[in-house]
């Protein structure tokens, strides 16, 4: 019940937003629901629902695993949303709310989507949630970016379900009734034709990579990243990624009952590293510092993926890195957008010196850079090493150490850019942006607390969240 | 003991909180922290048994597992002696009224410095020991940049965080396999783990240690530093790589020819890193090359002593590892000694640049004087303590060849490049001597200099006095390395017989040297003294452009080891009958990083380049990559999935 | 007994450059100064006043008196024969080495106090061939400490006669030419301060400093010749007297060879000189190599 | 039935080529709204034996959406950007035909490695779907227009219908929820739109949307 409660109240919140008449109170609406989202989704994290194998939605391991972590992430960027869309008074925000509920309602389904269908729908139906957060700005940047992410997202997303298609057939030809839910796809097993099943693998990770941001279908991230607000990123990295990544954890669930683990292990293997090759190649160069987010997530989308070939260790360690790096990134980005807003320009060209303009900001974007670098304390630190530890019980020597390798290069091209935002001597223009923009508590709360969270989630690991990662794995890799 | 060191512990956060309200207070709270933990590591290292303490609480699923031993209390002494001098220098070299924004920002850094070594020394679990690394590494970079406005600043700052964190990354995968392979994260001694770990842990705290060619980042970091935390990173921060190695070389079954690698890197690293030192003009990176090659001896000293151990306990073993150990602790206090003097010279003319000063010794005497003190110290020369720890070493490698062992070959080079490297160091610093403080001021800046505030000179006597100390009685420190000794390796511990005669014949020597001094200088005047011009072969108007300079003092060496410098040099000869001005400029080069590194970093950018361009925005294109994307998983699912 | 050892050294070293002038000048016909004649220009220096150069620190007058020191202590390690060391202890022979480091840093440290030029060239030349010369010395002390078994040089002057022994005087010769500033590395009598290393140093120094100076150069001369004949005669192996009249003879020797090497050899050009000095390293070198492999067979 | 069944499938593939061939807007579209009828039929004469509403719904759904609806909403862009009717393409109409035809054989090829349930034996189901989906993939990447992207996006869509009639029977959902794709086309011509009525920028050529790079 509970379960179905929440994609409920935020789509039910959607609509009352849309239809609320006033633009400076509307904003609430996202703290509000962002809370009650929160707290039920802890109330089922905390007392698991039993869910019926047949039943196609239901709060099952996996959903535990993930979803919190996304209803967290959305609360705090709600917090965050009043404030903001405080200083964006000249922008009607009647949309953007409405939108930002219908992705937080759709998401929900699709982290509990238990059947190749309904998992397809709700990452459609988020894609195209999506798309008015985009356009936010209402600029032509904004606009081309959507329109890209409209373009290279809807051609992987078709491909997904041309995915679907060959994964049903794969069960009709193996003498399926077509029961498409997930637990009797993996219960026929070897029973699914073997040229399907490939077929269905190559589509869908293909096009639930492309939600991702694997490389080389990530190339709608850095033009949607660097041109949505700090909160449409944060959620679109820390959320809609994930939905994609659980989505390719349940699939790759389904191919390995066909046998095919060997294929399904290598190939997530081969993208991920590509995916972190990539975006640290991308790091070293770029001169964008919102940009360098979207190519810091595509290697962090590459590191899942990496998790995600290295058998149950490795899924555990994934789903450990899920968690750690929404709560870094959303600290990174929310700072990000108010360096941005003070700074006037994204560009490492006419920015730098930030640490005298908004020195609590720049602080906490520096430290969230070293967390996303995996430095120690941070949660990612401790996923990181889980992930490599995994690799090598695994005997993945090389994946190891290309792995570390990617990591050393990315964390050349952050650091590059990162202290050139931060430090040197600001430019008269900064100082202009200073008195446009001032960072007030409330702009500056919800990073840090994000980053805390992330820390606090490294050191402390809760034996709770603990718990249900290892039931996910189990739901991922049945014991016969 | 326990007490000790949390009392240390809460005294540096407390100065860490203090640091931006009140200098005196967060000054006192750091004295007392690490007066207390200086107190803690001596009477480990006094005393007979370790120290050991495991938390309740878990961090990171770990528990706090702390261990001061032996080894760890050597170097603990160390960095609380440094920390606390440093922050005294600190008070006069960094004050608020200078250096407003950065000042407090400096007190908060350094203490946490301070206190992660602290941790970095005591904590005994491999994720725990990671953690604090990292802090460790990034308080040293906070310190590096606390000028951040100075470009070149932030280039030396970024180098020093780009190379640390590759040795770091390097350390992950040394403690994952340690892990993976002894099921605990738990440090210890242990000894069923594959030797060649050993290798990742080698490159990962040699990247620390700045041994040669891992030293790329330490002469522009430990220059462009303010001058007191040049001294720490370089007297002390490097030494927790040298922490690492002797800590895991003893903990972790060694490869075979792990020895003779660390004796070779070290002879290296002591031949070449005192050949650039040499060739230097800017005194802290002169400073900081030495350092390099300060790191070679210790590992030469720890070399010789894997190689021991390898093969069975060999008794030298333990004179050469007593040696790299008490040489830490030397290189640590005239280390400091040397960058606070150098920083001093600093302050008072603005330069770095030799070739700028000279004559100071009139207006600075007691710089001159812990200077010429350091300089005879780190030269290795009796009756100073730099010569004891080498003498260990050397007597270590001696007593190693005349076994005529097989595998005790290493010794014979070593000892020679040993002692080239000595006496390299002695013209070095003598040309630093020199140049600096001796004959007349270059500039004008140089002729008004003014001796530094007595703060900065109190803590560079008080290292000046321990250096004099440990070099006259040797056996005073004797228990403590010896006890650190035997706890690298069970049995190892020395007995006083190497100092019994060394130790009075060191004193007797500094007090005869005294006293003919003084006596002479008693003669000389009796007999009267009489000031004149010096006798430059009859120039009456001798200038001090015509003093030797300390690149024509280099210029012998220099040319020895072109072949390896690669100089760059600018030379026009003054031709014709009224020749134009000519010029000849030689500059060495950081050869490692600028001839091998740099240009494999504008490789990897143009790659970076090359892939950016992918990234030119046509639509068309990005769906071409997905569809090349599609296209290459499914060769890649079909050779992968035939059977 | 150390007083009477003391009293030797010091009184015996200023013989020895006066019978080098003395060989020098029985070379070539003349008649020179007489074989005491440092003794004299000693006395008469202590005596004389001081000028100081205005650039000079106190340091300029104590550092000579250090050097003299160090020199002195070393020839104090250094054993006269069956008479054995004033002190000897396992190790010694590194303390030696290091206290003749010690006075090379002091009297160079004194040269450039005056910042003049000249005396800076012969500061520069005189550490930096210290380096190859202290490579030898260590390769040579190496040698003799496998061929004996020993650290301490009291055991280990017992040579044992052979190629490694030959190979090893030569080297030792030469290092003793190079550490002394005889020809051919630098002539002790010229008066072009461009061609001088040692003489240079000791350019600004008059009155007692320049005795003290030049007693020590002399010391240091002794020590040297008495440590190769030491390195090559098997002293300890024969009965006092002998041994006593052996070693004398061996110094005689060694000086008298200085002497005909300075009367029949020209000085080297400064670039020829590291080429001498890795010689004398390489021989020293070879004769730890058949040392250490004669210890293997 | 089959017979009937590859007959319009064959038409669909030939308009496939057509629309690489094509040289103007309005008859791209034409193209493309003639091939999503043929397409809304196919159920109707796959099912022809016992008819129920889903079906029905599914077939109506599919002529009405890629038939009228959206064609009509593109003519709409088309005018309210009033583009000139010319297609610059990137990718030549001759190469893009060749490209075409290949894509086509291989398909049939591919579609020979992957093994049939005996009711679909002999259909062209398979083999017309893989050469719309490369189809649209050309016309994507070949074409600078936003419209005529949106027609090639339009026919990939009706390669994975195509190729949904497979699954019809068993699992309908499925191949309903492919009228979400038609939406998101539905969202790409809104965006025209919209983005025509705000003038940020004119004529429609995507190769004026490259602002954001490295």
């Amino acid at each position: 019940m509970i379960s179905h409660l929440i994609i409920l109240i935020p789509l039910a919140g959607s609509v009352l937003a849309a239809l609320w008449p006033d633009n400076r109170t509307r904003p609430w609406f996202l703290p509000a629901v962002g809370l009650l989202h929160a707290a039920l989704c802890f109330r089922l994290l905390a007392a698991p629902p039993a869910v019926s194998p047949e039943a196609w939605m239901g709060f099952d391991p996996l959903a535990a695993a993930v979803l919190p972590v996304v209803s967290l992430l959305f609360l705090v960027c709600g917090v965050y949303a009043v404030p903001y869309l405080k200083i964006r008074q000249e922008r009607p925000n009647r949309v953007f709310v409405a939108a930002l509920l219908a992705v937080l309602g759709l998401l929900s389904a699709g982290h509990q989507a238990r059947h190749l269908g309904i998992l397809w729908i709700a990452t459609e139906a988020v894609t195209l949630a999506a798309v008015p957060l985009l356009h936010f700005n209402n600029t032509p940047r904004a606009f081309e970016a959507t329109w890209k992410y409209l373009l290279v997202g809807g051609t992987g997303i078709a491909l997904s379900l041309l995915g679907s298609f060959c994964l049903g057939y794969s069960s009709l030809h193996g003498g399926g009734e077509g029961d498409l839910t997930f637990v009797a796809l993996t219960a026929q097993g070897a029973g699914l034709s073997r040229p399907w099943v490939l077929a269905a693998w190559v589509l869908l990770l293909v096009g639930y990579g492309t939600k991702m941001g694997l490389a080389p279908m990530h190339t709608w991230k850095p033009d949607a990243y660097g041109e949505a607000s700090g909160i449409v990123g944060a959620i679109l990295a820390g959320g809609v990624t994930s939905v994609a990544f659980s989505a390719i954890l349940r699939i790759r669930a389904v191919v390995d009952s066909s046998g095919e683990s060997r294929v399904a292990d290598h190939t997530l293997l081969a993208i991920g590293l590509f995916s972190m090759a990539a975006a640290a190649l991308f790091l070293l160069g770029t001169r964008d510092y919102k940009r360098m987010l979207a190519y810091s997530s595509i290697e962090h989308m590459g590191i899942l993926s990496l998790g995600a070939g290295l058998g149950p260790l490795g899924v555990w360690a994934a789903l450990f890195h899920v968690w750690s790096n929404s709560l870094t990134k959303g600290a990174l980005f929310l700072s990000a957008g108010n360096i941005r807003r003070a700074a006037g320009s994204p560009s490492l060209d006419d920015v730098r010196g930030m640490a005298a303009v908004v020195p609590r900001s720049s602080a906490i974007f520096v430290a969230g850079m070293f967390a996303v670098t995996a430095c120690p304390p941070f949660g990612p630190f401790f996923s990181e090493m889980k992930i490599l530890g995994a690799a090598i019980k695994t005997n993945h020597g090389l994946a190891a150490a290309g792995f570390l390798v990617c990591l050393l290069f990315a964390f050349f091209g952050l650091t590059r850019v990162v202290f050139a935002v931060v430090d040197g001597r600001p430019r008269p223009a900064a100082k202009v942006g200073e008195k446009r923009f001032r960072e007030t508590l409330a702009l500056v709360a919800p990073p840090l607390l994000l980053l805390f969270l992330s820390l606090w989630l490294g050191l402390f690991t809760p034996a709770l969240l603990q718990g249900t990662w290892t039931a996910a794995v189990a739901q991922l890799f049945p014991k016969p | 003991m326990s007490g000790a060191l949390l009392f240390a512990a809460v005294c540096l956060l407390a100065a860490m909180c203090a640091a931006a309200r009140s200098a005196r207070v967060s000054f006192a709270f750091t004295m007392a922290g690490t007066l207390a933990g200086l107190l803690a590591a001596l009477a480990v290292l006094f005393g007979p048994d370790d120290w050991e303490w495991t938390s309740a609480f878990a961090l990171g699923g770990e528990p706090a597992h702390l261990r001061l031993d032996g080894v760890s209390a050597l170097f603990l002494a160390l960095v609380c002696v440094i920390g606390g001098a440093g922050a005294a220098y600190a008070r006069g070299y960094w004050p608020d009224s200078a250096y407003p924004a950065s000042a407090a920002r400096g007190r908060v850094w350094w203490n946490a410095l301070v206190l992660c070594m602290g941790l970095v020394l005591t904590v005994s679990n491999g994720l725990l020991f990671l953690m604090a690394w990292e802090a460790f590494a990034l308080c040293g970079f906070f310190l590096i940049t606390l000028d951040n406005r100075r470009p070149e600043v932030r280039k030396a700052g970024w180098l020093y965080l780009a190379a640390s964190h590759a040795g770091t990354l390097a350390l992950f995968a040394f403690f994952a396999l340690l892990a993976a392979h002894t099921g605990t994260w738990d440090l210890g001694p242990t000894r069923d783990v594959p030797p060649h770990l050993f290798w990742l842990a080698l490159f990962g705290f040699g990247m620390k240690a700045g041994f040669f060619p891992c030293h790329i980042w330490l002469p522009s970091a430990h220059a462009s530093a303010p001058s007191h935390v040049s001294a720490i990173m370089s007297g002390v921060a490097i030494k927790m790589g040298v922490y690492g190695i002797a800590r895991f070389g003893g903990w972790l079954p060694v490869p075979a020819s792990a020895g003779y690698a660390v004796v070779g890197l070290g002879a290296a690293s002591a031949v070449l890193g005192i050949a650039f030192a040499m060739a230097q003009n800017d005194i802290k990176r002169l400073l900081a090359y030495c350092s390099v090659e300060n790191i070679g001896v210790i590992l030469i000293g720890l070399g010789a002593a894997l190689l021991a151990r390898a093969h069975g306990n060999a008794a030298w073993g333990k004179l050469a590892l007593a040696g790299a150990l008490l040489h830490v602790w030397n290189h640590g206090l005239f280390k400091s000694l040397l960058f606070f003097g150098a920083g001093s010279v600093l302050h008072a003319t603005g330069t770095r640049e030799m070739s700028r000063m000279g004559g100071l010794w009139r207006s600075m005497p007691w710089t001159a004087g812990f200077f010429a003190l350091g300089a005879v110290a780190v030269s290795g020369l009796p009756p100073l303590n730099g010569f004891v720890g080498e003498w260990l070493i050397y007597l270590g490698l001696f007593d190693a060849a005349t076994t005529r062992a097989g595998f005790a070959w290493a010794a014979l080079p070593a000892a020679i490049l040993l002692a080239m490297a000595g006496a390299l160091a002695l013209a070095s610093f003598l040309k630093a001597g020199g140049t600096i403080f001796l004959g007349a001021p270059r500039t004008k800046a140089a002729a008004h200099a003014r001796e530094c505030a007595p703060g900065m000179l109190a803590p560079m006597g008080a290292l000046a006095a321990a250096c004099a100390v440990i070099g006259i009685a040797p056996a005073l420190v004797l228990p403590a390395i010896s006890r650190a000794a035997g706890s690298w390796n069970p049995g190892w511990s020395v007995t006083g017989a190497p100092f019994s005669i060394l130790g009075p014949a060191q004193f007797v020597l500094a007090a005869l040297a005294a006293a003919a001094g003084f006596l002479l200088w008693k003669k000389s005047r009796s007999n009267g003294l009489r000031r004149d011009l010096t006798w430059d072969c009859g120039y009456r108007e001798p200038t001090p452009r015509m003093q030797y300079t300390g690149g024509s003092f280099a210029g012998i060496v220099a040319g020895w080891f072109r072949w390896f410098f690669w100089p760059e040099r600018r030379f026009r000869r003054p031709r014709g009958p009224f020749p134009s001005a000519s010029l000849r400029l030689e500059r060495v080069p950081e050869t490692v990083l600028e001839r091998l590194v740099e240009p494999a970093g504008a490789l990897i950018t143009r790659l970076s380049d090359a892939a950016l361009g992918l990234q030119h925005g046509r639509l068309q294109a990005y769906i071409l990559y997905l569809v090349a994307g599609l296209a290459t998983l499914g060769v890649f699912v079909f050779l992968e999935g035939k059977p | 007994m150390m007083i009477v050892r003391l009293v030797l050294w010091v009184a015996l070293a200023p013989l020895l450059p006066g019978l080098i002038n003395k060989v020098k000048a029985w070379v070539a016909g003349r008649q020179g100064p007489p074989v005491l004649q440092l003794y004299y220009d000693l006395i008469r220096l202590w005596q004389k006043g001081v000028v100081l150069s205005t650039l000079a620190s106190p340091a300029f007058v104590a550092a000579p008196a250090v050097a003299w020191v160090a020199i002195a202590g070393a020839a104090f390690l250094v054993p006269l024969g069956p008479a054995g060391a004033g002190l000897s202890f396992h190790g010694d022979v590194l303390l030696m080495i290091y206290l003749l480091a010690l006075a090379r840093f002091c009297t160079a440290w004194a040269a450039l106090e005056t910042g003049s030029a000249f005396e800076g060239m012969g500061a520069v030349r005189e550490v930096s061939y210290a380096v190859l010369a202290e490579a030898a010395m260590f390769a040579a002390m190496l040698s003799l400490a496998v061929q004996t078994g020993s650290v301490s040089l009291a055991a280990m002057l017992s040579p044992v006669p052979g190629a490694g022994t030959a190979l090893l005087a030569a080297g030792l010769f030469i290092v003793l030419l190079a550490e002394n500033c005889r020809v051919p590395f630098d002539d002790p009598n010229t008066h072009l301060e461009l061609t001088m290393i040692h003489e240079a140093m000791a350019l600004d120094h008059s009155g007692p400093p320049l005795a003290v100076i030049l007693h020590g150069a002399s010391m240091k001369l002794l020590l040297f010749a008495v440590l190769l004949t030491a390195a090559v005669l098997p002293l300890g192996s024969l009965p006092p007297i002998a041994a006593a009249a052996s070693l004398a003879g061996g110094v005689l020797l060694v000086t008298l060879c200085a002497g005909l090497a300075e009367s029949f050899l020209a000085r080297f050009s400064f670039r020829r000189v590291p080429l001498l000095l890795t010689m004398a390293f390489l021989l020293c070198l070879f004769s730890l190599l058949v040392a250490w492999k004669g210890g293997a067979a | 039935m089959i017979t009937a069944l590859n007959l319009l499938i064959g038409l669909a593939m030939g308009l496939n080529l057509l629309a690489l061939g094509s040289s103007r807007l309005p008859s791209l579209i034409r193209t493309v709204s003639t091939q999503g009828i043929a397409l809304g039929l196919m159920p109707l004469i796959l099912e022809g034996s016992d008819l129920d509403w889903r079906i029905l719904l599914v077939a109506t759904a599919t002529v009405a959406g890629k038939g009228f609806v959206i064609p009509g909403l593109l003519k709409r862009a088309m005018r309210a950007a009033n583009i000139e009717r010319e297609i610059q393409p990137f990718i030549g109409l001759v190469p893009s035909l060749l490209l075409g035809a290949g894509g086509t054989i291989a398909a049939v090829a591919l579609a020979g490695a992957l093994p049939l349930l005996p009711e679909h034996a002999g259909s062209l189901l398979v083999p017309g779907a893989l050469a719309s989906v490369l189809t649209g993939f050309i016309l994507l990447i070949g074409r600078s227009k936003a419209i005529s992207q949106v027609c090639g996006y339009l026919i990939l869509e009706n390669g994975i219908y195509l190729f949904g009639l497979l699954l019809i029977k068993a699992t309908p959902l499925l191949v309903e929820a492919g009228v979400l794709l038609d939406l998101t086309v539905g969202v790409f011509v809104l965006g025209i739109i919209i983005d025509r009525i705000q003038r940020a920028f004119d004529s429609l050529d995507t190769r004026k949307l490259t602002a954001l790079h490295e």
